[in-house]
C-alpha cells in the first residue's frame, strides 16, 4: 500500500471502557482510498470497538482512546464529534440495526439525510435505496420497532447511505439477513465502491463473503490484530480457512460431523 | 346550570394554563426523552428574569414607555433563557449522551435546584410583579339567560389564547420540519443520531431555548396571576398530570389533557369535594389521570409504549 | 469568657415562604443587634445568635435545633411554622428549652400547666378567630345578627389552617351562623375551584387562613370571581405587606388582623434604623424596617430579650440565664404600658404579662383594612373570650396530658 | 472459580434419550397474525415431533420471529390453535408456556441488561426455585440450598459457552455475539423440552457456527430436547435440521427434509436464489 | 497492592455466593460494623447523633425501600413519601389504640400497613409503565397526604391532624436517649439491609430485575409480571412504612401530614438515582449525599465566607446551597452515571488494578 492514498489511518490506539476496562491493545490499520477493508476476528475481540473509536461514538458507551491515533485524510480526528465526521463522509452503521424505534422506516431515511440540503437529491437518493431493498419500500410507513430484524438491518444500512457519504463503516451488515439479501449488500457495497468509490471499512462474522468483497484484510484476537493482508492472500491462508471459512483440510466440512467444541486455538494465546 | 358553566369554563382556562407549563414538559420530552424536572425551575428563573427585568429596565435607562419596556425584559429575558439552555447544553448534557433516562432525569433535577438558586441570587426571594397589562376584574356574559350571568376572567381567556398560538405553532414545528424529525429520532437514540451526524448539541440547544421560551411565556402569565415568587415553581407538580394523561410526547395532547385535567378537577372538587371535606382537586387529577392511562397507558396521544422482543 | 445569651434563629429565606419569612428574620436579628449596640445587651450580657435556614421544612427545622440547642447560653427558640413547632414540642422538655411560637403553633399551649416548655405568646389561632366573629358580629350589629348568616373558611390546608375550626365550629353553634369549610392545597397557588365555590355560596363573609403566596392568590382570585375584599377577613398571618402588594388596588378594603402596627414612627424601630442600619449593620433593606412582619419580628425578639432581662432579675443580674431560667422569665413577664413605653413600644402592641397558667399572656388584637397602599387600623382592641376559650383550652389539655399519661403541674412547681 | 473437576462440559439433568424422533410436541395449526393491515402469518401449519431439530427459513419479514412470539404467547394469533404436548391452547399464555418447558431466545438481543451474565442466565433457573419470599430473605435452609444447586447447574452452561471470564460482567458490556451466547444460556438453564432458537448463530464466525452446532446437535441427541430453530445460514440448516418449514410474506410455501426443501422451485424462487 | 482478590480461590459455590466474596470486603464491612455500633457511639456528639446519624439511618432504611421498587424492579415511584406517612400513621393508631402495643410489634404492623398501601397503589402497574407510572404513586402520595389531614380518626381525632408519641421503649429499655435511638434505629436498619440483601441476589430480586430490563423477555422465561411488581411493592412499601414509622416515632416525635410530603418522594427518589439504581450500598450513599451534604454545607459555607471576608447571609449561603448541591449532581453523574455506588466499585476496581492503571 502507497502511504498516499490512504483515507483513514488508524495509529496503535489503546481504548478503555469505564476508565478500567483495556479492550483495545495497541490497534493499527490503514485504510486506503477508494478500498475495501474488512476486520475480522471473533466475539469479543474488538471490532465493534474499533470502528466506535474511528466514528468518535465511543463516548457513549464510556470509552476513551488513550493511547494513538486516528487520522482522517491526514486531520486528527479523536476530538471531532460524531456529526462533525458525518459532514466529513464518514458514516456507521452500527451493530445491531439501532433504527429509530417510533420513526417510520421512511422518516428513518430521510433523518439520514440530516447533513444534507438538496431536496431533489434526497428524494433520489431514497429511491436509489427503495431500489436496492425493495421490502423496505413495502414497509416504509411502518413504525421501525415493529418491522423484523432483516428489516431493520435493511433500514439501518439504508439510513446510512442517505447521508451520500464517502466513507461507510459496516459494523456486521450481514447479521441477520437472509442470504440472497446479504449477497444484495455486498453487491451494493461493491457498487458503491466501483462507482462512486465509496470507501469501506467493515467488521464482519461471515468471513467468506467479506472476503470475497474486499480488498485488505484485519484479523483481530482480543484487542490486538493478529494478521493482516489482501484479502485474497488471507483466504488462502490455511489458519483462516479452518477457523473462519471452515473449510479446513480440504472440502467443507458438515456442520453435523464437527467433532468437539473444545478445539479453539488462537494466535496469541 | 349557570354555575355549572362558569366551572366549566373556569377549569378549562385553569386548564390551558397548566398546559402552557405541560408544553415545556413535552418539548424536551419529544427531543430528548427525558423527564425535565427544571421545567418548574425554568418558569421561576424566566418569570423572576422577566420581572426584575422590567422593573429594572425603566430605573436604569430611563425608558419610560412601559410597554416598551416590557417588551425589552422579555426580549432580554428571552436571551437569558438562550443562555441557559447553551450551558445547560455544554456543561451537563453533552457529558451525558447515551445514558439512561434515570440519569438524565436526575441531571436535569441538578439543573432545578441550580436554577433556583441562581435565579433566587441573581433576582431576590421576595414576592414581585409581572403587570403586562392582563385585565383583572371579571365580565360577566350571558346575563340576559341566566341571573347573575356568567363569570368569566379575561386574563385566563387571553392566557388561553395565547397558548392555543403556542401550541399550533410547536406542533407544525414538530410535525412539518425536518428538525422535528431529527428531534424525534435523538429521543429514540441519542447515538444512532450521532452516527447520522445529527448534532446533538445543537439540537438539544434548540430545544431547551425553546421549552426556555415557553418556560418564560408561560411564567409571565402565571406570574401575572399569582405574583413571582418561589411557589411558581410548584406550578409544575400540578402540570404533570395533564403531560401524563395527554401523553409525553404530544404537542396537542399537553393541550387536551390540560382540559382535561382542569375541567375535572374543578368540577369534582366543587361538586363532589364538599361531601367529603374539600381539598380533593390534586389527588382527583392525578386518579382521573391513571383512570386515562389504565385504558392508554401510553396517555391520550403518547406514542404507543413500544415493546418487542 | 464574654457573658454571652445566644440565641438561635430559625428562619427561612428560601422556598414557598420566602417573601414573608424574610422581614420576619430580619426584623428578630435587627432587634438583637440594636439592643447590643444601644444598651450593650442586657445588664451586660451580650446577645449573640445564629441563623439556621429551615426552608419551612420540618426535618430541616429540627436539625438546626439539633445543631443549636447546645450552645452555650441558649436562651429560646422560635421555629417560626407550625410543623416544626409540633416536633420541637416533643423535645423541648428533655433539653430544657423553652418555645415561643408568637401568635402561631398549638392553640392548647395557652395552657402553661400543661405545656410547660410552651408559650404561644400574644395569640393563638383561636384567640384570632375570635375576635374575628366578635369584629364580625360588631359590624352585623350583635351577636344575634350572625344567625342564619353564611361564613366561609378558606384555609391553608395544613395543621396551621385547621387549627381555628373547633373554635369557629363552636362560635357558629352558639350563634346559629352557617360556617362552610374551603380547604386550600399547600401552598395554594391554584385556587380557583375554591373561589368557584366561593362565588355559588355567597358567604356573607370569608375568613382567610393563608400564609405565604396563598394571601395574594386568594385576594387576586376574589377580584377575579367579584367577591368583595371588604367581606374578607385574614388572620394576622394573612395581612402583611407582601400579601397584598402586588394585588394593588384589588385588594382594597380587604381586612386582617394585627397584632402589631406598622410603619417606621415607633421608637423602637426608630432605634433600630439609628443603631443598626445607621452603621451599615441592617439585616436587610431600610425601608423594610418597620412593615408588618418585620416589627412582629422584632416583638419576639423582644419578648424573648426582657423574658431573659425578667429571669436575671431573679437569678441574677448581668448573669447569663439558663434556658430554664428564661423559661421562668417567660412565665412571669409583666409588660404594662408603661414598661412597653420605656422599651419604645407604645403603640406598636398590647401590654401583656404572662403566668404559670396562661402562657399567652395578651389576648387582644384589632382589625386593620387595606387601602389600596398601606394599612389602616379599622377596629379598636378586641379580645378574645375568655368564656368560650379558657375551657377548650382546658379541654384539650387534659387529653394531652392523658395522651401523653403527664400529670398537671402543681403550684409548687408553678413557684420554681 | 477454581473448581472445575466437578463440572462437566454438558449439562446434567435430564437421561439421554435416543436420536429418533418421537410423537408430535408441538403442532401449529391454521394460525393467522395480523397488525392492522400487515399480515404476518395467514394459515400456517406445522408439527414439530419430539427430539427432532426443526428449522424455520424465510425471507426478510417472512414471519418467522412472530411465529415464535405466538407459541410464547408474546402475540395472540387472531385465528388457529397451538397444542403443545397433547394440550391445545387458543392463546398461549408465557407463563405456562415456560412451565411446560419450552425455552427461547430472542433475535434481538432481549437480556436484562442491567444484571449480569450470571444472573441473567439464573433467571432461567427461577422456575426451579421453590422457596417463598420470606425463606430467600432469611436464605435458611431450603433457600440457601436451592440456590446453590442453580448456581451448580448455571456454571455447567457457563462453562460451555466459554463466557467464564464475563460471570460477573453486566451483559450489557459485552460484545455483540457474547450477549447472544448469553442469551443462549437463559434459555438453556430452563432444561427445556423445546428449545426456539431465533438466530443463534448471527454475528458469530464460522468456528463459533461449528460449536454452537455441535451443542445444538448434544442436547438433542442427550437429552432429546426438540429444537425449533430460525436460521439464515443455509449451511447449518441443511446440516443439522431434520426437517425445515419455508415461510414467506406469511405463507408457508414449503415443508419437509432438507433435500425436499433444497429441490422445492418456489423456496428456491423466494429464498435461496440461485447461489446457494 | 492491599485489595486482591488473587490467592483467594473459591472451593465452592457457596463462598462464592457470599454477600461480600472478597476477604478485604468482608473485613471493611466488619470494621464497619464495629465503628458503627461501637466506635461512633463513643464519639459523636449528641448533636451527630439527632441531626445527622439518626435521620441518615432512616432514611437509608427508606431510601433502600425506594431502591427495591426503583432501582430493582424499575417501578418508578413518586409516591414513597406516602407509603412512609402510612406507615407512621399506622404505626402510631396500632401504638396508641391498642393498650401496651410494643414499639416494635407497632413498627412492623405500620410497616404491613404501607404493604397493604403499597399493593393497592402498585396494581396500576400491571399496565402502566415508566413515567406514566409516576403518576399513579403521585396519586397516592397527593391521596395519602389528603387523606391524613381529613379523616379524623387515622390521626386519633386531633383536630389538626398533627399527632405524637413519646417514651419509647424497646423490651422494656427506654430508647429515649440519643444513643438508644441510635441504636435501636441501627439495628433495625443492618437487620433490614441483610434481609433485602438477600432477597435481590436470590431468586426474587433476580426477577424483579428481570421485570425491570426486559419484561417481555422475562414472561417468556416464565416470570409472572404481576407476582414480580407486587411483590417488590409489597416489599419495598414495607421497608419504606417501618422507616416512616422510625421517622415518626424517633427522629420527630411528633409530626403532621406535611412531615411526609411529596417533596420527601422526590427526596428519597433522588437518594436512589444518585446512590445507584439497583445497589443496596447505594441506597447507603444516595442517604449520606442528600441528607449530610445540605446540612454540611449550610455549615461550612458561612466558614468559607468569613473566610474571604464576605457576608452573604443566610439567604445568600440557602441560595449557594442550592446551587452547589445541584451543580454537584450533575457532576457526580458526569462522573459515573450509575451512581455513587457505581463510582465505589469502579474505585475499588482500580485498587484492584493497582499500581498499574488498567
Ligand atoms: N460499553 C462497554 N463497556 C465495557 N466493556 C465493553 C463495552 N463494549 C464492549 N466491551 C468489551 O470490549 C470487548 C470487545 O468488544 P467489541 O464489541 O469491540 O467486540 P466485537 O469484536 O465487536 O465482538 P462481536 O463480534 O461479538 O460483536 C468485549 O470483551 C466487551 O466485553
Ligand atoms: N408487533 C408488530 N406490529 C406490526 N407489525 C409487525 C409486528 N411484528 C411483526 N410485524 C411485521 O410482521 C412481519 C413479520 O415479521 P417477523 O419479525 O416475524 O419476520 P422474520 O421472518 O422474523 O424476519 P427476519 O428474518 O428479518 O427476522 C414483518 O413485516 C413485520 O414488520
Ligand atoms: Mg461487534
Ligand atoms: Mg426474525
Amino acid at each position: 500500500m502507497s502511504t498516499s492514498n490512504i483515507v483513514l489511518n488508524v495509529n496503535g490506539i489503546e481504548v478503555i471502557y469505564n476508565h478500567v476496562i483495556l479492550v483495545l491493545k495497541g490497534v493499527s490499520l490503514q485504510v486506503p482510498e477508494g478500498s475495501i477493508v474488512a476486520i475480522l476476528g471473533g466475539n469479543g475481540a474488538g471490532k465493534t470497538t474499533t470502528l466506535r473509536a474511528v466514528s468518535n461514538l465511543l463516548k457513549g458507551e464510556r470509552g476513551a482512546v488513550t493511547k494513538g491515533s486516528i487520522e482522517l485524510r491526514g486531520e486528527r480526528i479523536e476530538n471531532l464529534s460524531p456529526a462533525d465526521l458525518v459532514q466529513r463522509g464518514v458514516v456507521q452503521v452500527m451493530e445491531g440495526r439501532h433504527c429509530f424505534a417510533h420513526l417510520t422506516i421512511e422518516e428513518n431515511l430521510l433523518t439520514g439525510a440530516y447533513t444534507r440540503r438538496n431536496k431533489a437529491e434526497i428524494a433520489a437518493n431514497l429511491d436509489k435505496v427503495y431500489a436496492y431493498f425493495p421490502r423496505l419500500k413495502q414497509r416504509r410507513t411502518s413504525q421501525a420497532a415493529y418491522t423484523s430484524g432483516g428489516e431493520q438491518q435493511m433500514c439501518a444500512i439504508g439510513r446510512a447511505l442517505m447521508a451520500n457519504p464517502s466513507m461507510v463503516l459496516l459494523d456486521e451488515p450481514s447479521m441477520g439477513l437472509a442470504p440472497q439479501i446479504v449477497e444484495e449488500v455486498f453487491e451494493i457495497v461493491k457498487d458503491l465502491n466501483a462507482r462512486e468509490r465509496v470507501t469501506f471499512l467493515l467488521a464482519e462474522q461471515n468471513t467468506s463473503m467479506a472476503l470475497r468483497y474486499s480488498t485488505y484484510g484485519y484479523i483481530m484476537e482480543s484487542g490486538r490484530v493478529v494478521m493482516d493482508g489482501p484479502a485474497a492472500e488471507l483466504a488462502t491462508n490455511e489458519d483462516v480457512k479452518e477457523f473462519y471459512l471452515g473449510v479446513g483440510g480440504g472440502e467443507r466440512k458438515s456442520f453435523r460431523d464437527v467433532k468437539s467444541y473444545k478445539r479453539r486455538k488462537r494466535w496469541l494465546a | 346550570m349557570a354555575f355549572f358553566l362558569e366551572t366549566l369554563l373556569g377549569g378549562l382556562m385553569a386548564g390551558m394554563l397548566y398546559s402552557l407549563v405541560a408544553l415545556g414538559f413535552v418539548l424536551i420530552f419529544k427531543a430528548s426523552g427525558v423527564f425535565n424536572f427544571a421545567q418548574g425551575a425554568m418558569v421561576l428563573f424566566a418569570a423572576l428574569a422577566m420581572a426584575r427585568l422590567s422593573e429594572w429596565i425603566p430605573q436604569l435607562t430611563g425608558l419610560q414607555n412601559k410597554v416598551a419596556a416590557d417588551l425589552l425584559a422579555f426580549v432580554l429575558a428571552g436571551a437569558l433563557m438562550f443562555v441557559v439552555a447553551w450551558l445547560v447544553e455544554w456543561l451537563v448534557l453533552r457529558h451525558l449522551v447515551n445514558q439512561e433516562g434515570a440519569t438524565l432525569l436526575m441531571a436535569t433535577l441538578g439543573i432545578a435546584y441550580f436554577l433556583e438558586g441562581l435565579g433566587q441570587t441573581l433576582f431576590g426571594s421576595s414576592i414581585y410583579k409581572i403587570d403586562i397589562g392582563m385585565p383583572k376584574d371579571p365580565v360577566f356574559v350571558l346575563d340576559k339567560v341566566f341571573p347573575g350571568g356568567i363569570l368569566i376572567n379575561k386574563e385566563d381567556l387571553y392566557a388561553a389564547l395565547i397558548a392555543a398560538v403556542l401550541v399550533v405553532l410547536l406542533s407544525l414545528f414538530f410535525q412539518k420540519t425536518g428538525t422535528g424529525r431529527a428531534l424525534r429520532a435523538v429521543a429514540d437514540d441519542h447515538q444512532a443520531a450521532q452516527s447520522i451526524g445529527i448534532p446533538l448539541g445543537r439540537i438539544w440547544v434548540i430545544v431547551w431555548c425553546v421549552a426556555g421560551v415557553v418556560a418564560l411565556v408561560a411564567g409571565m402569565i402565571w406570574g401575572s396571576k399569582l405574583g413571582v415568587q418561589f411557589s411558581l415553581a410548584t406550578v409544575a407538580l400540578r402540570a404533570l398530570p395533564v403531560v401524563i394523561l395527554g401523553g409525553l410526547t404530544s404537542v396537542p395532547g399537553a393541550i387536551l389533557g390540560g382540559l382535561i385535567i382542569g375541567v375535572g378537577e374543578k368540577l369534582s372538587e366543587v361538586y363532589i369535594g364538599p361531601m367529603v371535606g374539600g381539598g380533593i382537586e390534586i389527588w382527583f387529577a392525578y386518579v382521573l389521570a391513571l383512570g386515562v392511562l389504565l385504558i392508554r397507558p401510553q396517555g391520550l396521544f403518547g406514542e404507543k409504549i413500544i415493546d418487542r422482543v | 469568657q464574654a457573658k454571652e445569651q445566644f440565641f438561635p434563629l430559625l428562619s427561612y429565606r428560601t422556598g414557598p415562604y420566602a417573601p414573608n419569612g424574610t422581614p420576619w428574620a430580619n426584623g428578630k436579628q435587627d432587634y438583637l443587634k440594636m439592643i447590643n449596640a444601644r444598651d450593650g445587651g442586657v445588664n451586660g450580657v451580650k446577645l449573640t445568635f445564629e441563623e439556621c435556614e429551615t426552608g419551612y421544612a420540618t426535618d430541616r427545622g429540627v436539625e438546626c435545633y439539633e445543631r443549636l440547642k447546645s450552645r452555650p447560653g441558649v436562651a429560646l427558640f422560635d421555629p417560626q411554622a407550625t410543623g416544626i413547632t409540633f416536633a420541637l414540642t416533643e423535645k423541648v422538655p428533655t433539653d430544657k428549652i423553652p418555645l415561643i411560637t408568637l401568635g402561631y403553633g398549638l392553640s392548647v399551649s395557652q395552657d402553661g400547666q400543661a405545656f410547660k416548655w410552651n408559650f404561644p405568646l400574644m395569640g393563638s389561632y383561636w384567640t384570632g378567630a375570635d375576635i374575628l366573629i366578635q369584629h364580625i358580629a360588631k359590624k352585623e350589629g350583635g351577636f344575634d345578627k350572625l344567625k342564619g348568616k353564611k361564613i366561609a373558611l378558606v384555609y391553608h390546608d395544613s395543621p396551621f389552617g385547621k387549627e381555628p375550626i373547633p373554635l369557629l365550629q363552636e362560635r357558629a353553634k352558639m350563634h346559629g351562623f352557617n360556617l362552610e369549610l374551603i380547604p386550600v392545597t399547600a401552598p395554594g397557588v391554584e385556587q380557583k375551584a375554591a373561589w368557584l365555590q366561593v362565588r355559588q355560596m355567597r358567604p356573607d363573609y370569608v375568613l382567610l387562613w393563608g400564609w405565604g403566596v396563598m394571601n395574594s392568590t386568594a385576594l387576586k382570585e376574589a377580584q377575579a370571581t367579584g367577591y368583595p375584599r371588604e367581606k374578607m377577613y385574614g388572620v394576622w398571618w394573612s395581612g402583611a405587606e407582601p400579601d397584598v402588594k402586588d394585588v394593588g388596588e384589588g385588594a382594597k378594603g380587604y381586612n386582617a388582623l394585627a397584632l402589631n402596627t406598622s410603619g417606621q414612627q415607633p421608637k423602637v424601630i426608630q432605634d433600630i434604623l439609628k443603631y443598626v442600619h445607621g452603621k451599615g449593620q441592617g439585616t436587610g433593606p431600610r425601608d423594610e424596617v418597620g412593615t408588618v412582619l418585620y416589627t412582629r419580628g422584632v416583638i419576639i425578639q423582644m419578648l424573648g430579650v426582657e423574658a431573659v432581662r425578667r429571669a436575671q432579675e431573679r437569678f441574677g443580674k448581668g448573669k447569663v440565664m439558663t434556658g430554664e431560667q428564661v423559661r421562668w422569665g417567660l412565665e412571669n413577664l409583666a409588660l404594662d404600658q408603661k414598661r412597653l413605653d420605656a422599651l419604645g413600644f407604645a403603640g406598636v402592641m398590647r401590654p401583656l404579662s404572662t403566668s404559670c397558667s396562661d402562657h399567652m399572656g395578651s389576648t387582644w388584637a384589632r382589625v386593620q383594612t387595606w387601602d389600596g397602599s398601606k394599612w389602616v387600623f379599622s377596629s379598636d382592641f378586641i379580645q378574645a373570650d375568655e368564656q368560650i376559650i379558657k375551657p377548650m383550652v382546658k379541654a384539650g389539655a387534659e387529653k394531652y396530658l392523658a395522651d401523653k399519661k403527664m400529670a398537671r403541674r402543681t403550684a409548687a412547681d408553678c413557684q420554681s | 472459580m477454581g473448581d472445575a473437576a466437578t463440572m462437566d462440559t454438558a449439562p446434567p439433568g435430564a437421561a439421554p434419550a435416543g436420536r429418533r424422533l418421537g410423537p408430535v410436541i408441538l403442532e401449529v395449526k391454521d394460525i393467522s397474525l395480523a397488525f392492522g393491515g400487515v399480515k404476518a402469518l395467514t394459515d400456517i401449519s406445522f408439527d414439530v415431533r419430539e427430539h427432532e431439530i426443526r428449522a424455520i427459513i424465510g425471507p426478510n419479514g417472512a414471519g418467522k420471529s412472530s411465529m415464535l412470539n405466538c407459541i410464547n404467547g408474546v402475540y395472540q394469533p387472531q385465528q388457529g390453535s397451538i397444542s403443545l404436548r397433547g394440550r391445545t391452547f387458543r392463546h398461549m399464555n408465557s407463563r405456562q408456556v415456560a412451565e411446560m418447558g419450552v425455552a427461547r431466545t430472542f433475535q434481538n438481543l432481549a437480556l436484562f441488561k442491567g444484571m449480569s451474565v450470571l444472573d441473567n442466565i439464573m433467571t432461567g433457573r427461577n422456575l426451579k426455585i421453590k422457596s417463598n419470599l420470606l425463606l430467600q430473605a432469611l436464605r435458611i435452609g431450603p433457600a440457601q440450598r436451592e440456590e446453590i444447586e442453580q448456581r451448580e447447574f448455571v456454571e455447567h452452561i457457563i462453562d460451555f459457552l466459554e463466557i467464564q471470564a464475563h460471570r460477573k460482567t453486566p451483559v450489557g458490556q459485552l460484545s455483540y455475539g457474547l450477549q447472544k451466547r448469553v442469551d443462549l444460556g437463559r434459555a438453556l438453564a430452563m432444561e427445556p423440552q423445546v428449545l426456539l432458537l431465533d438466530e443463534p448463530m448471527a454475528g458469530m464466525n464460522v468456528e463459533e457456527k461449528q460449536d454452537m452446532c455441535r451443542f445444538i446437535l448434544d442436547v438433542n441427541d442427550e437429552f432429546g430436547t426438540t429444537v425449533v430453530l430460525i436460521e439464515h445460514d443455509m449451511g447449518v440448516v441443511m446440516d443439522i435440521s431434520d426437517r425445515v418449514v419455508v415461510l414467506d410474506y406469511g405463507r408457508k410455501i414449503g415443508d419437509g427434509t432438507p433435500a425436499d426443501v433444497r429441490a422445492n422451485e418456489d423456496v428456491i424462487r423466494a429464498y435461496l436464489g440461485t447461489s446457494h | 497492592m492491599l485489595y486482591r482478590e488473587n490467592g483467594q480461590f473459591k472451593t465452592s459455590y457457596r463462598s462464592d455466593q457470599q454477600i461480600f466474596p472478597i476477604a478485604q470486603d468482608r473485613v471493611f464491612i466488619a470494621l464497619l460494623l464495629v465503628v458503627a455500633f461501637v466506635v461512633v457511639p463513643g464519639m459523636a456528639s449528641d448533636y451527630m447523633f439527632r441531626a445527622i446519624l439518626i435521620p441518615f439511618l432512616i432514611m437509608a432504611l427508606a431510601a433502600l425501600g425506594v431502591n427495591i421498587l426503583v432501582g430493582y424492579c424499575g417501578q418508578i415511584s413518586l409516591g414513597s413519601g406516602a407509603f412512609m406517612a402510612v406507615g407512621a400513621y399506622g404505626a402510631f393508631n396500632f401504638f396508641v389504640r391498642v393498650p401496651g402495643m410494643p414499639l416494635v410489634l407497632a413498627l412492623i404492623l405500620g410497616g404491613l400497613c404501607a404493604t397493604a398501601f403499597g399493593i393497592l397503589f402498585g396494581l396500576p402497574s400491571l399496565r402502566v409503565k415508566g413515567l406514566y407510572l409516576a403518576v399513579a404513586t403521585l396519586a397516592a402520595q397527593f391521596f395519602s397526604d389528603w387523606m391524613f389531614l381529613r379523616i379524623k380518626w387515622l390521626t386519633n381525632d386531633s383536630p389538626s391532624g398533627s399527632v405524637s408519641v413519646n417514651s419509647l421503649q424497646v423490651f422494656g429499655v427506654s430508647i429515649d436517649s440519643a444513643i438508644g435511638k441510635y441504636w435501636f434505629c441501627l439495628v433495625l436498619l443492618a437487620v433490614i439491609a441483610l434481609l433485602a440483601k438477600n432477597l435481590v441476589r436470590g431468586a426474587i430480586g433476580r426477577e424483579w430485575m428481570a421485570i425491570r430490563d426486559m419484561d417481555v423477555a422475562a414472561a417468556v422465561i416464565g416470570i409472572r409480571p404481576m407476582y414480580a411488581k407486587l411483590s417488590a411493592f409489597a416489599v419495598s412499601s414495607f421497608i419504606i412504612g417501618v422507616a416512616g414509622a422510625l421517622w415518626a416515632f424517633v427522629y420527630l416525635g411528633s409530626w403532621e401530614p406535611a412531615a411526609f410530603s411529596v417533596e420527601l418522594s422526590f427526596r428519597l427518589l433522588f437518594m436512589v438515582i444518585i446512590g445507584g439504581l439497583g445497589s443496596i450500598m447505594g441506597a447507603f450513599f444516595g442517604a449520606a449525599f442528600i441528607v449530610v451534604l445540605p446540612i454540611a454545607l449550610n455549615q461550612f459555607l458561612p466558614q468559607l465566607a468569613r473566610l474571604v471576608n464576605a457576608d452573604i447571609g443566610t439567604a445568600g449561603i440557602a441560595h449557594a446551597e442550592l446551587m452547589i448541591f445541584g451543580g454537584l449532581i450533575v457532576w457526580f453523574l458526569i462522573v459515573e452515571p450509575h451512581g455513587l455506588a457505581k463510582l465505589w466499585s469502579t474505585g475499588k476496581q482500580k485498587l484492584r488494578l493497582w499500581p498499574f492503571p488498567h
